[in-house]
């Protein structure tokens, strides 16, 4: 990746049509957990080697979020999914 | 005379003449010449000067891989440094000139360097020019820097325009000789989408040269045969004249072609050069070999050539590199040089074989002298001789050129750019490209199948996997017989020993055999470090020349394989790239798009002066007649909204429609304020935090209907607001029945701001806009006259009593206009955003001049809107964090001279009273200031320690750069109408 | 007193009212066009997508996921509007963009090798098929392209970027003489 | 040996046959006082200076490849003291001091070039914030000046002035900026600290830290366990990486920066100049070479390469910013891994474990740091305590609310 991105909306798009905005596997914590899950929610970055799961919009197509699973050091692409998605199903096996 | 033109043979038009200039000198040559063919045609040996030590230098290949033959064509600001001779093609009225040379390329005064050079090896920068210290920069250093580089920049405006250019192909093949040109056939036959790339301006690569005969036909006919075919199949795109430079991600590969570099007169309508992003299911590498140079003493001279590029300028320019040459080889292929020579009647002075055991044959009478080596070459400025050695005796034969062939390296430069490394062959004696999966396949030379029937056979039996890996059938194909080839092996030779004079491995930047020696010595043996502390390969030929010998050197010097030293990195690009090519169209007033607002129209029929304001474009003052600074003009304009009435384009501003039963629930949750309440027809200033607790944006928001809201954003974060909602909306809060899209464009929107806007309004509105019936922070739907339904807010930046009124973009001059023609009674004028800075400096309204990122809500004395009720809010988590509310952070305040005729200036620092300036007792800064026409003097917007504490202190405004001081007092951040009686009349 | 306001295209300074020599390939630019955008609401996405089918004069342009925008040349914003809103009252949300959207017309022989200077996307007519839209990046403006033709493209741009996308078509087809003015039609 | 005139001269004389290696090629001992991971240019500075400055004598810099192989090797060489924040510009001053005696005090010419650093603005908010640097920067005691339009035009007659989509206003200067030969650096510490007796070990990878009841007793590494008393980490790039063997919760994001330079030409560019309405920024190399670069690709990446998308665009900021660069031949790109934090500014500190020193984060501006980071990082491990001008650059910053964010982009490492 990081040349193109296969949006699952609208299909292969060049990398010039995203934003990035870093490491999709952090869920916002609940209001009520402690300032140690806070911050490491804001602050702290597992940041691996390999496989590694980023939010990137497509800000200049469908305007979705995604979740796109890569590995930082090949590039390599294994799926691109919507966000949204990603979170009800989340939310859903909690 | 050495070099010249032969009677008859190569592909050049001996009808059509074309006249170039070199160093002044008028020459001719042919239609199909390069420049560097032509110049040997015309005995031109002497083309350029070295890096270092500025010796003379020749023509050594006859293609991209040129270390020498570097000249600057064109004049003034249409001029290309560093242009490799090697593969410019000739055009009528060419310019060139020679490089790196003073006061001639005959004559050059930097060839002293050459005396030094004891001093001046590898790394002596590093232990030297040290003493005394201050002599370095003064001294030192710019006589190094003028020494040094190629060809002069002139740094001006490029005339010449450039673009870029997609495209899409199911395979894209790299080189356009045997291996690519068989690919390119039966991938196009099989139906795929092809495109065939090729550096050169014209298409058949090796072929062009080739004298062995391929099924009935020359070489030659063969290539023009496939070429036409491929050129019948609308599957099938040719792009000569274009160099791929790069392989990234995806299979997305960067190339340049060539538009009108080879024409006098470029076309306006076409660019010179074109970037093609070409993004390629498949792709093959047909790019061929290299021929390795031979590391022998004085091998520098001009008249020393790749013994395949004398092959190639004979068979393919019809040019001989000399009368008499000399062949030194360690394979086959310096042979197969010497018979093509001979068949065109030049003299071969001997074979110099490094070999005791090569059994090719020499064409008839010609003296074959093995177990050979160089260690000298003789003459001054071109060769006359070469001094060879054998069992300890030497002899000097003459001549006028010396060939030399040291073995073939497959060009992979492309297969490496990806990080994966290149893979030493222990039978083929050279690196190989490694394994890169079946998206980028390397076919032919390139793969180390250097015969021509191998590389036939090759790119049609690679380019058929391909196609059926795609889905596609291949359509069945035997490969032609091939006759009169040789099989060009050879036998290592690094170095050739007992050199009597220096024995280059990079010609261009001068290293030589002892600089490697030298390097490994002092622990620089890793061919990284080699590389970087001699320069080898650092030149604009990138090591593709000089590489493969630095690591078979370094391996040789410590008994070790080549395998263990390894390659240095491969990066784009292959080729160097013009930055006009890169960047395209995207320059000067288009570097990035302008948006213009609906309303831009109206403001320049008004006076408007613009200033950019991130894409946009806005009105900074409206200059009226008379006035002769933008200051005169904005007090005029504060002050006229200050009495009467004035009108303001905020068009800019992001517009965002929210609708959705849970649409107060997600506002509620992005501001750190509370929504939820907000009754309709209603609008709220609401400010948006970071997660980390500092404020993003503000704006403000109304409710339109019980599930529909309008939001306003700043200008410059309209975008990243919305991308923020979206993440909000989709990531965090998935299950929030929400939609939203930006209505910027759709609206014309204007603030009627001052004590008689209601009066201008109202003559246009059909609603009742009274205090009574419209207060402060209404907002709602109204009618104008004529029916046109409008937007209505009433809100205020300046103080003022003032409205917003959003019409139709389409609409937004017609209203503004009927605005000013009932306002002109009153007064009215149209004000820019100095303005408007200045009326909401005097109100203590904070822009992004204030949210600078590192503001709390607190630190800008919005502490207490900030909601302790919700249970949750983006960024209430991080804002209680102890630096974020220590009492020592710094608090917005207003400043206003104790002197009243003194200034005040954005940026300036803060000191207490008679503290001496030091990081240490820096007490803050001022974010914004201005002169308020108002008060009629200056006045300002700071952050200070510990701020609202101090109101009534007096503190330095200390602005070391401008080189004044002036003591102001802290006062309360609101400058105009505390009591906000102007807003609620 | 009642008014009348006179509506401005933004590219009212930049072209002759009268339409001039047209090239083979050309740029139509039409003075009004009804846009609104339409978003389902949650889960009627279908339904949202196959009453726009449905609705006759508009051709609806996707944008995203349960969003588009509906376009439509005989009718006026405000019959758009409210045809619209009444269809889909309970299923979508309806926004007039008609002011904020500014429609280019691009057609003749050469159009993909125009496009293709800007545009990444992959014009083949067997890969995009008449009938497709999507919102791409057309140089460094985000444009809805919709393949109405062989040869026929329409580009939708935010109306405060039209000028800009203009001279970037205008340069783009420079190579092709490409000819630009006002549909004759209005 | 001692590099001097006199050496020059013998050496030239006698066919330079008796060089000696820059430093040893030591192996491991089975233990150090101090351990040093990163033989870049941090690492091997910190390991100059414990020697030098703090009186240390066992200790070893372990690199996994070859000296000076990290981000010390592929960056634009720049050399700066123009910050704004107190928590950056009293380190950064302290830095640019160090290399203004570094020739003198390594005996190896880095080649510092003090030309002048001139950062472009385009818009008055631009300019107010310039000066509120400049004003910070003279806080600190560092001298800086404000150019206007008509100053930089007699200065730098090349930038766009004419057909500019965001017009130049002026420029803040640094005098005292420049450039520096990048690899130099790297082997002037090595072979300084080499001489100290400081073992640099190449080819030895860390794949683990042995801990023992909360203290660090040493490293397993590519050639086998080494002991050491303290454990000091200069691996930024893969820092992440390092610090997981420790179990430690990092701020940071490995990102791509890609940078680049052209065939070598003559003196044409005279200055470090940097472009206000972009990221684009370029020198002239004392080879000819103009060295240029922009931000980052934006994805977490750990390759040490880029995409062409971001290399269009350093191009188009460079052409308008300089039209004249049109018609110059880029030869070649490289990228570095930089350890990108979550404000935007370095780390070096205390970690949880008491023996165990954590250096990193240094985005975009590791270079210029290289001698402060080394001296301030010697001296924490040193003597347990921080370096004044390093006392802000805390791990625990960003939990205790003091970021320092010099572009106010709060934690979001790809915007910084």
């Amino acid at each position: 990746m990081a040349s193109l991105i296969h949006c699952p909306h609208c299909g292969v798009r060049p990398k010039e049509e995203f934003s990035i905005r870093g490491d999709a596997s952090l869920v916002r914590p609940d209001p009520e957990a402690s300032d140690e899950a806070w911050n490491d929610y804001v602050h702290i970055r597992s940041n691996p080697r390999g496989r590694y799961r980023e939010h990137w919009q497509h800000v200049a197509g469908c305007r979705r979020w995604l979740v796109v699973e890569r590995d930082t050091f090949t590039h390599e692409v294994f799926s691109v999914t919507d966000a949204a998605a990603a979170t009800v199903a989340r939310e859903a096996g909690r | 005379m050495t070099a010249y033109r032969l009677a008859s043979s190569g592909l050049v038009d001996r009808s059509a003449p074309l006249d170039f200039r070199f160093d002044n000198r008028n020459l001719t040559g042919f239609s199909g010449d390069t420049l560097a063919s032509a110049l040997l045609a015309n005995d031109q040996l002497l083309v350029g000067r070295s890096f270092k030590y500025h010796r003379p230098r020749g023509i050594v290949t006859a293609g991209p891989s040129e270390p020498n033959a570097l000249v600057t064509v064109g004049k003034g600001a249409d001029s290309d440094p560093n242009t490799k001779a090697t593969v410019a093609e000739l055009y009528s009225g060419l310019d060139a000139r020679s490089q790196n040379r003073f006061p001639s390329l005959k004559y050059d005064i930097g060839a002293v360097n050459g005396l030094l050079s004891p001093f001046l090896g590898a790394g002596f920068y590093y232990k030297t020019f040290m003493w005394p210290a201050a002599f370095w920069e003064k001294i030192y250093e710019p006589i190094i820097r003028k020494a040094a580089g190629l060809g002069r920049a002139v740094l001006e405006r490029d005339p010449q325009a450039y673009e870029k250019c997609w495209a899409h192909c199911d395979l894209l093949v790299v080189g356009s000789g045997p291996t690519g040109l068989m690919a390119a056939l039966a991938a196009g036959r099989a139906g795929l989408r092809v495109i065939l790339a090729d550096e050169d301006f014209r298409l058949g690569g090796s072929l062009l040269g080739e004298t062995a005969r391929i099924g009935d036909a020359s070489a030659q006919d063969f290539a023009e045969r496939v070429l036409a075919e491929l050129r019948s199949l609308p599957n099938v795109t040719m792009m000569p004249r274009t160099t791929v430079f790069g392989w990234y991600d995806d299979n997305v590969f960067g190339a340049v072609e060539r538009v009108q570099k080879h024409v006098a007169l470029p076309q306006a309508k076409l660019p010179v050069e074109r970037l093609w992003r070409i993004i390629a299911k498949r792709a093959l590498l047909a790019t061929g070999a290299e021929e390795r140079p031979l590391v022998f003493g004085g091998n520098d001279k001009p008249g020393v050539m790749m013994a395949g590029a004398m092959r190639t300028y004979a068979n393919r320019f019809g040019v001989a590199a000399g009368k008499s040459v000399a062949i030194f080889t360690n394979g086959s292929a310096g042979y197969r040089t010497a018979a093509d020579l001979t068949a065109h009647g030049v003299d071969i002075a001997a074979i110099i074989d490094s070999r005791a055991d090569g059994s090719d044959r020499a064409p008839d009478g010609v003296r074959v002298i093995r177990s050979a080596s160089v260690i000298d070459t003789k003459g001054r400025q071109r060769v006359a001789g070469v001094v060879v050695e054998r069992s300890g005796f030497e002899q000097t034969i003459a001549c006028d050129a010396i060939g030399m062939s040291g073995g073939w390296n497959p060009i992979i430069h492309l297969a490496c750019q990806r990080g994966a490394k290149a893979v030493w062959s222990e039978d083929l004696k050279t690196f190989l490209a490694p394994d890169v999966g079946n998206g980028l396949v390397v076919a032919g030379a390139a793969a180390g199948r250097y015969t021509l029937a191998g590389c036939l056979k090759d790119g049609a039996d690679k380019a058929a996997v391909l196609a059926a890996d795609l889905g596609f059938s291949a359509v069945s194909h035997t490969a032609p017989a091939v006759e009169g080839e040789i099989d060009p092996s050879f036998t290592a030779l690094w170095y050739s020993p007992g050199a009597k004079a220096k024995a280059f491995v990079d010609f261009q930047n001068d290293v030589h055999v002892r600089d490697i020696g030298l390097a490994l010595r002092e622990g620089f043996g890793h061919v990284e470090h080699a590389k970087r502390y001699t320069t080898n390969g650092m030149a604009t030929d990138q090591g593709k020349l000089s590489g493969i010998n630095a690591t078979g050197l370094l391996a040789a010097m410590q008994g070790i394989s080549p395998a263990d030293v390894g390659t240095t990195t491969f990066r784009p690009f292959y080729t160097p790239v013009a930055f006009g090519a890169l960047a395209g169209t995207s320059r000067d007033e288009h570097a990035a798009p302008v948006r213009k607002s609906p309303l831009h129209g109206w403001a320049q029929r008004n006076g408007a002066v613009f200033v950019d304001s991130g894409l946009w474009f806005r009105p900074a003052y409206f200059s009226r007649g008379g006035e002769k600074t933008w200051r005169e003009s904005t007090d005029r304009e504060v002050l006229t909204i200050r009495e009467n009435v004035g009108l303001c384009d905020v068009s800019t501003l992001g517009k965002i429609e929210i609708f959705g039963p849970d649409a107060a629930e997600f506002l509620n949750r992005l501001y750190c304020n509370p929504f939820l309440k907000l009754p309709v027809g209603k609008a709220r200033y609401g400010l948006m935090l970071r997660e980390d607790g500092m404020v993003y944006d503000d704006g403000t928001t109304s409710r339109l209907s019980h599930e529909h809201f309008v939001m306003t954003t700043t200008t410059a974060l309209a975008g990243g607001v919305m991308s923020h909602m979206e993440y909000c909306a989709q990531v965090h809060w998935p299950d929030l029945k929400v939609r939203f899209c930006s209505s910027t464009d759709q609206w014309a929107q204007m603030a009627i701001a001052g004590p008689k806007a209601r009066l201008v309004l109202q003559t246009l509105v059909e609603d009742d806009i009274s205090d009574a019936a419209f207060p402060f922070l209404a907002a709602g739907t109204v009618t104008l006259r004529g029916g046109l339904k409008a937007r209505l807010f009433r809100i205020s930046f300046s103080g003022e009593l003032a409205y917003e009124l959003a019409v139709p973009a389409g609409l937004g001059e017609a209203v503004a206009d009927a605005i000013m023609e009932e306002g002109r009674a009153h007064g009215i004028c149209a004000y820019g955003l100095e303005a408007l800075n200045v009326l909401r400096i005097e109100k203590g309204h904070v822009t992004h001049a204030e949210f600078d990122g590192r503001v709390t809500p607190d630190d800008a004395g919005f502490g207490r809107m900030v909601s302790a009720q919700k249970q949750d809010f983006i960024g209430k988590r991080l804002s209680t964090r102890y630096g974020l509310t220590a009492a020592d952070r710094m608090q917005m305040v207003g400043l206003k001279p104790v002197e009243t005729d003194q200034h005040i200036r954005a940026g300036a620092h803060l000191l207490r009273e008679g503290a001496k300036p030091s990081t240490l007792n820096d007490q803050g800064y001022v974010s914004s200031a201005c002169f308020s026409p108002t008060l009629g003097h200056d006045i300002a917007l700071a952050f200070l320690k510990s701020g609202r504490e101090r109101y009534g202190e007096r503190v330095v405004v200390w602005d070391k750069l401008a080189g004044a001081e002036t003591v102001a007092e802290i006062c309360n951040p609101v400058f105009v109408d505390p009591g906000n009686t102007k807003l609620n009349s | 007193m009642s008014r009348t306001y006179i509506s401005r295209h933004p590219l009212d300074d930049l072209l002759p009212l009268e339409p001039g020599i047209r090239a083979v390939d050309h740029l139509d630019i039409p003075r009004v066009v009804a846009i609104v955008s339409v978003m389902a609401m949650d889960g009627e996405e279908a339904s949202v997508a196959a009453g726009l089918a449905a609705s006759g004069d508009a051709s609806a342009r996707f944008s995203g996921p349960g969003e588009w925008l509906a376009v439509s040349q005989p009718q006026t914003a405000e019959s758009l509007h409210r045809n619209l809103s009444l269809l889909l009252a309970e299923t979508a949300y309806i926004v007039d963009q008609s002011d904020g959207r500014v429609v280019f017309r691009l057609s003749g022989p050469n159009v993909r090798r125009i496009l293709a200077k800007g545009i990444a996307t992959d014009l083949h007519p067997a890969i995009f098929e008449t009938g497709t839209s999507v919102n791409v990046l057309c140089g460094h403006i985000s444009v809805n392209l919709a393949r109405t033709g062989e040869n026929e493209f329409e580009l939708i741009v935010m109306r405060s970027f039209a000028v800009a996308l203009f001279d970037d078509l205008k340069v783009m087809g420079r190579e092709f003489d490409l000819s630009a003015g006002f549909s004759v039609r209005g | 040996m001692r590099y001097s005139a006199f050496s020059i001269v013998k050496n030239a004389l006698t066919g330079n046959v008796n060089w000696k290696p820059a430093w040893r090629q030591p192996e491991p001992k089975p233990y150090y006082d101090v351990i040093i991971v990163g033989g870049g240019g941090h690492g091997l500075a910190t390991a100059y200076y414990l020697a030098k400055e703090f009186g240390l004598k066992n200790i070893a810099v372990l690199e996994k490849g070859y000296l000076g192989s990290g981000n010390v090797g592929r960056n634009t060489t720049i050399v700066r003291s123009n910050y704004m924040l107190p928590g950056n510009e009293p380190f950064y001053e302290f830095s640019m001091k160090l290399w203004e005696g570094m020739e003198q005090d390594l005996n190896y010419n880095a080649m510092l070039s003090q030309r002048g650093i001139i950062n472009l603005y385009h818009n008055d908010g631009q300019r107010d914030a310039y000066i509120r640097r400049g004003n910070a920067m003279w806080m600190e005691g560092v001298p800086a000046e404000l150019l206007d339009r008509a100053a930089l035009k007699k200065m730098l007659p090349f930038l766009n002035f004419d057909h500019a989509r965001f017009p130049i206003m002026g420029g803040l200067l640094q005098k005292r900026g420049g450039t520096a030969r990048h690899d130099a650096v790297a082997w002037g510490y090595a072979r300084a600290a080499d001489r100290l007796g400081v073992d640099l070990i190449q080819n030895c990878e860390v794949t683990g830290i042995r801990r023992d009841n909360g203290v660090v007793t040493g490293v397993e590494t590519s050639r086998g366990f080494i002991g050491c008393g303290k454990l000091g980490l200069a691996a930024a790039g893969n820092t992440s990486r390092v610090g997981e063997m420790a179990d430690l919760k990092l701020p940071i994001e490995s990102h791509v920066l890609q940078a680049f330079v052209t065939e070598g030409l003559k003196p044409a560019i005279n200055h470090v100049i940097t472009y206000g309405a972009g990221h684009f920024y370029i020198s002239q190399s004392d080879k000819g070479g103009l060295v240029f670069g922009a931000e980052i690709d934006g994805y977490n990446s750990y390759a040490q390469r880029g995409n062409l998308a971001t290399v269009e665009h350093v191009m188009e900021e460079g052409v308008t910013m300089i039209p004249g660069l049109s018609r110059v031949r880029v030869l070649r790109s490289w990228s570095g891994v930089m350890d990108m934090s979550m404000d935007g500014s370095p780390i070096i500190s205390h970690t949880p474990i008491d023996n165990l020193y954590l250096n990193c984060g240094w985005c975009y501006g590791g270079f210029k740091a290289t001698p402060a980071s080394g001296w301030c990082f010697a001296h924490l491990i040193a003597k347990n305590e921080t370096h004044p001008v390093a006392r802000f650059l805390r791990l625990d910053r960003f939990e205790r609310g003091y970021p320092i964010d010099e572009h106010g982009a709060g934690p979001q490492p790809n915007l910084h």
